[in-house]
């Protein structure tokens, strides 16, 4: 019931958008909705962790400990980036005629993506997770362009081809997972389906599921950003408005590392080890994450610094996946971690670059006395991200080089911490200068401020550094209940 | 903006003594500066004054203000050229020198453009332009040609297939249609003007006829006015449907090719209804037309047109909505806007490139004053485009053939008026949108009746130019497709 | 159906992608778009005939979205552009019409790779599927102009119907309706983006849209 | 040794005469399908017939800068053709020339004569004539290929290097297996048909714009009987490659050689009309493009390849 629930709520916020005449009306009710959204993904989580999954219509819907952990996430994420759209874009300048209508247009996308992360994590059945897995391109590609301008237009087309190519080899991977599947004795609807493609894994034929595995990696791997499909992943975090950019970092990412996460168990069953699916895995999340860090190094844009700096955390994450299970708790953590992280930081980002009037990190100095609030987060939120001492994410990249080392991977390790190392100096800098140093005239203040959203900030600051002391117990038995899902326990 | 210019309009009458004449120098900046604001040389020439003294005039078109600045100057023996500053003066100023034997110093290629006098090198005697090197190698073409027709000579300076550049020497056919009509209008005056370029008769004719009208005030009636402008758009039938025919038998697209080469026919005999012969010649004279059509001709005339457009409908639509045809004309022979606009071309040439010129509009004479033909432009500059321009022009003059058909004025005794003598002193500029393009016929009348200067300005004269520039970069067996799509004239470029 | 019309509509197939590799007029690409969707509505019916209902409906989906309303989108969007004209690929068409056959030669090897055949088409149909896919994604990195990447993308999912029936003679009912549906719609998004593209740049040449780097 | 000298020349003048007598026909049932096509009335089948006549008696006029070769050009490019319909199989029946391997021979006698055919066309030292040679030896050059994978392809199943093997009733077989193969064959060969003929699209035989001609172009200097045979030996090249062709389109044993020869005569006009309506309904190709159309010919003919490669 409450699937359905989750399923309608986005539909109905998105026909709803068409109909609310004033931009001011639509941005309310885009933060009603995701917090509808956010009160049911929460209470079905709960009721996962305290009853075991649930599924309804004939087992096409599903959710377990896994997919609660990241519906929970998505929701949240969306609910925090909603309130912060209504502000931002109330910075924006304001054209009544034209507003109206592209507000409109921005509500029915952002429920319609929203909807559609949903459906990836909703269904069980790995094929419509596929299908709504492309949707989330399709909605959200006029979400970038939403001002239609030349630069916005040009990430937008590259990231609707790219994605669109990318996400058709997933689709060819999971033709090749369900022809092994067929061949264990399937049919029909069932053998697409997650809970009976685990329960017969053992029987594939074990070289289709590799072709197909590998065709996922790549095929969801351009949706997460790995290297070298990342290309897209820059370029549309830059251009999009900010609260896109930050669900796009925040949320989309994830949604596509979910649906890997879904594919090893079966590889590690149908192979009989689950060495060759963790080593694909190590290898691209190496190279993300070396190629990020390069990256880094020469960007301008602050916004672009953080897009590749979401792709240094996809291959962090993706190491993570490597790793076994001690990797799984520890990237189900980072991915929590980076999440709430990097929306923090696009949000003060956004905020502060609107108020500067630009987004390059050379003109914007001394922003934590111009805009206390914003400036500050932002150093915070990027001392965090690069993997600050007392933080949340320096915890999750410990736990994840504390289980590499656990399993012997000692090579692979350097490497990811010389990538962390070298994203630490190459994004130290340009924090410090943008934090610190003569505020230039003149500075534009910020309209449309809330307290709410003021309060948001503090205390994802505050959660990210108390999580990076002490993880709650709860948090903890969470993702140890998912970790058991990717391990196929 | 005072510009030292006397401001006139096509076919007004002036006196010669009204043009102002300016320093040299004076002359040139302010052909410079028009040509900067986006006027064009329609015609500049020069007349003997006196032994060693010649008088330059230049007549500068203003499309949009709808009007025609004269203005004039005195040289010796030699002045400064406008060329390297204003490339569209180059062909008039090698014209000048050997008509008038002023040297315009500067003009980067002083080669005959026709052959004028003994004194001169004959045409081809002069050398062409060449280009050294070991993978480079040089095709002549001409003046002796394949096909029945005009002769021409083309040198190609070819790197493998692809033309670095064509030269074009013309000037075999001169005959000196201008000194035969610096008398006074005869029979034989009229026949000349109608043939300085054969495919062009009404064109050239009436422009003629507007001269000796405009010198002599001689009033047409708004009957003959209308005859005259069937007869001018008949004849632009005719030719652009002939030329899209043309250019499908260059492709060797062969339906087509048929199909408009009967359509041809049909246009030529309906100028044969209204003219008695299909060239339309002897058809207008000065002061009116010869032959009325007769109550039942327009209905007639409009039922022939109505299933003429009709097939040309079905022939143009198979021609531009074939693949392998339009793969030939697409991109062949491009000329770019800017060259359009520095070389001053004229008429579909323009057009092709998205220049709205017709003469027609900017400045209309005669029936054209009162029904108007919207100016069909394409952009593209290419073989397509020149295509096109003639597809659309093609519907809308049947298009205005069908409106000025329906309600003809009437007209009584005075088809053809007679014109008086000429008035002495008077000088007109006339211009007249033949199918090529913008015709323009200049003459300056003398004492007793006598024109003492005809300067006759086939469109031609400003598109060769461009077909030599549309050959860059192009395959050499691109070229006869190209020279279709010009479809220039030997005979008006030589007169 | 007997053997030899079914290797014939693959083969047919493959020569629709040359064409495509060889034309360089965005609605005969378009419409050969249309004759290679009518050509795979046409290979689940020997299923059909079999008596399954569902290839039925997979083969009439197909003609349908494929075969009919996905080239209309496309040929609505390229008229929209006004840009029907040559726009030179990166490599040029004999260039890129031997990389195709070379790409052909190559899936030939790799498709008789491919695990499990089960019916006497299946060396063939993986061949060519695979071989479709290539070509799809050459020609999307070969085109300059937003349609043309569109083209190989369709090309590219077209290729991925014909190995989803090598592998599984198609998938699930359901999933395949989704993903036609699915496709559907991204034809109709990339139609608006085009023209969207269109008027902020007025031209679709994505090779000039270089503004963003590194 | 006599016997066969006794078996062998009626063969041979059998074949040769029929060869002369059908193949001016064709061109003229080629010009009469495209005037029919455009409405004309056109000129009569039979005017190749006449116009040859009339050439024979006429006298040539040769230019000062030429030499031998310019003379030996024609003579040589018709003798080719009269030594390559030799190895043509008339009705499945064997050919008069035939052993394993002139499949190879059959392909370079045509090069051969297209050889002569260039260096008399560049003996005459016109810039014309140079590009017709320059653009024909490219052409011909992509062109060869797509025949020689074709020809590949059918004597691989055909398990023979020999024309008349190739073309025997055997290819009936080959059909039962691999009809897709053999008709991506056919179709390149069909290129490669209209490519030698210099036909629409490749080359127009009837513009007289001496830029753009490709074959035209190189024979502007002959007259008289050397245009005599080169006309003719074209009309032969039309006949030979033609004849392959309908050979492997409906490779029926038909009994006796005027039987065979009737039915092949009759695929030849079928064939002439054939290329009489892609001339009518087609136009020219850009030169540029002609690579593009030939690389999509050798492309088929591989696929021809593959396609009986992968089956076996």
């Amino acid at each position: 019931m409450i699937l359905w629930a989750l399923a309608a709520v986005p539909m109905a916020g998105a026909l709803v958008c068409l109909l609310i005449p004033r931009r001011q009306a639509v941005l309310g009710w885009i933060i009603i909705g995701s917090a509808i959204e956010t009160v049911l993904a929460v209470i079905a989580g709960v009721g996962v962790y305290r009853v075991g999954s649930m599924d309804a219509c004939l087992g096409h819907l599903a959710l377990d400990e896994l997919s609660a952990f990241h519906l929970s996430l998505v929701t949240g994420i969306f609910l925090l980036s909603s309130i912060y759209a209504r502000g931002y874009f109330n910075q924006e300048p304001f054209d009544p005629t034209r507003d109206d209508r592209q507000a409109r247009k921005f509500g029915a996308l952002w429920f319609s993506f929203l909807g559609s992360m949903v459906g990836v994590l909703i269904f069980n059945n790995v094929g419509l997770m596929w299908v709504s897995m492309e949707s989330t391109t399709l909605a959200s590609a006029f979400l970038i362009c939403i001002h239609a301008d030349r630069l916005s237009m040009e990430a937008a087309w590259k990231y609707l081809i790219i994605c669109s190519a990318g996400i058709v080899l997933g689709l060819l991977g999971t033709v090749f997972i369900y022809g092994a599947s067929v061949s264990a004795g399937a049919a029909g609807e069932e053998a697409l389906c997650w809970t009976d493609l685990v329960s017969h894994a053992g029987q594939m034929n074990p070289s289709l599921v590799k072709i197909g595995f590998v065709l996922i990696v790549v095929g969801y791997g351009t949706k997460i950003g790995l290297a070298p499909m990342h290309t897209w992943l820059p370029d549309a975090h830059s251009q999009a408005p900010t609260p896109v950019s930050a669900v796009f970092s925040g949320v989309l990412l994830n949604c596509a590392t979910y649906c890997i996460c879904r594919f090893i168990p079966i590889v590690a069953a149908s192979t009989g080890t689950p060495d060759w699916g963790r080593r694909i895995l190590l290898g691209f999340g190496l190279v993300s994450m070396v190629v990020a860090a390069v990256f880094v190094l020469v960007q301008r844009d602050v916004k672009r610094l953080l897009a590749y700096s979401s792709v240094e955390h996809m291959g962090i994450i993706t190491v993570g996946l490597g790793l076994g299970p001690a990797g799984y708790v520890a990237a189900l953590y980072h991915t929590l971690n980076h999440s709430v992280c990097k929306t923090l930081a696009f949000f003060c980002a956004g905020r502060v670059g609107q108020s500067y009037g630009t987004r390059n990190m050379e003109s914007i100095s001394g922003s934590v006395s111009a805009c206390p609030v914003w400036g500050s987060g932002l150093l915070a939120a990027i001392l965090l991200l690069i993997g600050c001492a007392p933080g949340a994410i320096f915890m999750s990249e410990f736990m994840i080089v504390r289980a590499g080392i656990a399993g012997g991977h000692l090579a692979v390790i350097a490497g990811f911490l010389a990538a962390v190392a070298i994203v630490f100096c190459g994004a130290l800098r340009p924090a410090i200068h943008m934090a610190f140093g003569d505020t230039p005239e003149p500075v534009g203040a910020l309209r449309g401020e809330s307290t709410v959203m003021r309060g948001c900030v503090v205390a994802m600051t505050a959660w990210l550094i108390l999580t990076g002391m002490w993880i709650p117990a709860g948090l903890t038995a969470v993702f140890q209940r998912a970790a058991r899902l990717i391990a196929g326990m | 903006m005072t510009l030292d210019a006397l401001i006139t309009q096509n076919g007004a009458a002036f006196d010669a003594v009204d043009v102002p004449i300016l320093s040299p120098e004076q002359f040139r900046r302010e052909i410079l500066d028009g040509v900067e604001r986006g006027l064009r040389i329609t015609a500049y020439f020069g007349e003997r004054i006196g032994a060693a003294k010649t008088s330059l005039v230049c007549v500068l078109a203003d499309d949009a203000e709808n009007s025609l600045s004269v203005l004039s100057c005195a040289v010796r023996d030699r002045y400064r050229s406008l060329t390297p500053d204003c490339p569209q003066a180059h062909l008039f100023e090698r014209e000048i020198a050997e008509q008038c034997d002023v040297i315009p110093e500067g003009h980067p290629w002083m080669k005959p453009v026709r052959y004028q006098s003994v004194a001169l090198p004959i045409p081809g005697g002069t050398p062409f332009f060449s280009a050294e090197g070991e993978v480079l190698h040089e095709v002549a073409v001409g003046p002796v040609h394949a096909g029945i027709i005009e002769p021409g000579h083309f040198r190609f300076q070819c790197h493998g297939e692809n033309v670095l550049h064509l030269e074009i020497q013309l000037g075999y056919q001169h005959r000196g249609a201008e000194s035969f009509l610096e008398t006074a209008p005869s029979p034989r005056s009229m026949a000349v003007a109608e043939s300085v370029a054969g495919d062009t008769v009404i064109g050239h004719a009436l422009a003629y006829c507007n001269v000796v009208e405009s010198i002599s005030r001689c009033a047409v009636s708004p009957r003959a006015q209308a005859l005259r402008a069937v007869a001018l758009e008949l004849e632009r039938l005719s030719n652009h449907i002939g030329d899209l025919g043309a250019l499908c038998a260059d492709v060797g697209f062969l339906p087509s090719a048929a199909y408009f080469g009967r359509l041809r026919g049909e246009f030529l005999n309906l100028l044969m209804s209204l003219t008695g012969n299909r060239n339309g010649r002897s058809f207008v004279r000065p002061g009116g037309v010869t032959f009325d059509l007769n109550d039942s001709m327009p209905a007639d005339f409009q039922a022939r047109l109505k299933a003429a457009e009709y097939d040309i409908q079905s022939a143009a639509r198979l021609m531009f909505e074939t693949p392998s045809v339009l793969a030939r004309l697409e991109g062949t022979g491009a000329v770019s806007e800017r060259t359009c606009r520095e070389l001053g071309l004229v008429g579909p040439s323009a057009r092709s490139c998205g220049m709205p010129l017709d003469v027609r509009s900017d400045h209309p004479h005669g029936a054209y004053r009162f029904s108007h033909i919207p100016v069909s432009t394409v952009s593209g500059g290419d073989v397509y485009a020149r295509a096109m321009v003639r597809r659309i022009e093609v519907e809308r003059s049947i298009q205005f053939l069908e409106d000025h058909l329906h309600d003809m004025p009437e007209g009584g005794q005075d088809l053809r008026n007679s014109a008086g003598p000429l008035r002495s002193g008077r000088m007109t500029i006339c211009l007249v949108e033949g199918w090529r393009g913008e015709i323009a016929h200049v003459a300056v009348s003398g004492e007793s009746g006598v024109l003492r200067r005809y300067k006759i300005k086939d469109p031609s004269f400003h598109n060769w130019t461009a077909l030599a520039m549309a050959l860059r970069e192009t395959p050499i067996s691109d070229f006869p497709l190209c020279n279709k799509s010009f479809n220039l004239s030997y005979a008006g470029h030589d007169l | 159906m007997m053997s030899g019309e079914y290797s014939a509509i693959l083969v047919l197939v493959v020569i629709t992608n040359f064409y495509i590799l060889n034309t360089s007029r965005y609605i005969i690409s378009a419409r050969a778009i249309a004759l290679q969707g009518c050509l795979l509505s046409l290979l689940p019916l020997p299923d059909a005939f079999a008596g399954s209902p569902q290839a039925m409906f997979l083969s009439a989906g197909t003609l349908m979205v494929k075969g009919i309303l996905m080239p209309v989108i496309l040929i609505r969007a390229i008229r929209s552009t006004d840009e029907f004209r040559v726009a030179q690929p990166f490599l040029g068409h004999v260039a890129s019409v031997l990389l195709g056959f070379v790409i052909l030669v190559a899936a030939f090897w790799a498709g008789a790779a491919i695990p499990l055949p089960t019916r006497p088409h299946d060396v063939l149909m993986g061949a060519v599927g695979l071989a479709t896919i290539l070509t799809g994604m050459m020609i999307m990195v070969n085109r300059r102009k937003a349609v043309g990447q569109v083209i190989g993308f369709l090309i590219l999912e077209n290729g991925i119907l014909i190995l989803s029936l090598r592998i599984s003679r198609g998938l699930p009912f359901v999933i395949e309706m989704a993903i036609l549906f699915d496709v559907l719609l991204a034809a109709m998004i990339f139609g608006g983006f085009i023209q969207s593209v269109h008027e902020t740049f007025s031209h679709t040449d994505v090779s000039r849209m270089r503004k963003l780097k590194g | 040794m006599t016997a066969w000298i006794s078996e062998f020349v009626p063969a041979l003048f059998r074949q040769w005469a029929f060869v002369l007598a059908v193949s001016p026909i064709l061109p003229g049932v080629v010009a009469k399908t495209k005037a029919w096509v455009a409405g004309r009335q056109g000129p009569p089948v039979i005017q190749p017939y006449r116009d040859i006549v009339k050439l024979f008696q006429k006298g040539a006029a040769y230019s000062r800068t030429t030499t031998w070769i310019f003379r030996a050009g024609p003579v040589i490019s018709f003798s080719a053709a009269m030594a390559a319909v030799l190895m043509i199989p008339i009705g499945g029946m064997e050919a008069p020339l035939t052993f394993q391997g002139d499949l190879i021979l059959f392909a370079y006698v045509w090069g051969t004569s297209r050889f002569f055919t260039m260096t008399a066309a560049l003996d005459t030292g016109s810039a014309f004539e140079g590009m017709g040679a320059s653009r024909e030896a490219v052409f011909s050059c992509l062109a060869e290929p797509a025949l020689f994978l074709g020809l590949l392809t059918l004597a691989r199943e055909a398990g023979s290097l020999s024309m008349s093997d190739l073309l025997s009733v055997g290819l009936i077989r080959i059909w039962s297996i691999h009809a897709p193969a053999l008709c991506l064959v056919t179709t390149a060969f069909i290129v490669v048909f209209l490519t030698e003929n210099s036909r629409i699209p490749i080359d127009d035989p009837n513009t007289h714009l001496e830029l753009t001609m490709i074959h035209e172009v190189m024979v502007l200097d002959h007259s008289g009987p050397d245009l005599a045979l080169i006309e003719y030996a074209s009309a032969v090249k039309f006949f030979a490659l033609g004849a392959l062709l309908v050979r492997i389109v409906y490779p029926i044993r038909s009994g006796g050689f005027w039987a065979g020869g009737a039915v092949l005569g009759i695929g030849l006009l079928g064939l002439s009309i054939l290329v009489g309506v892609i001339e009518s309904t087609m136009a020219r190709l850009r030169l540029a493009r002609i690579p593009q159309f030939l690389a999509f010919a050798f492309v088929l003919a591989g696929f021809g390849v593959i396609l009986t490669l992968a089956a076996a």
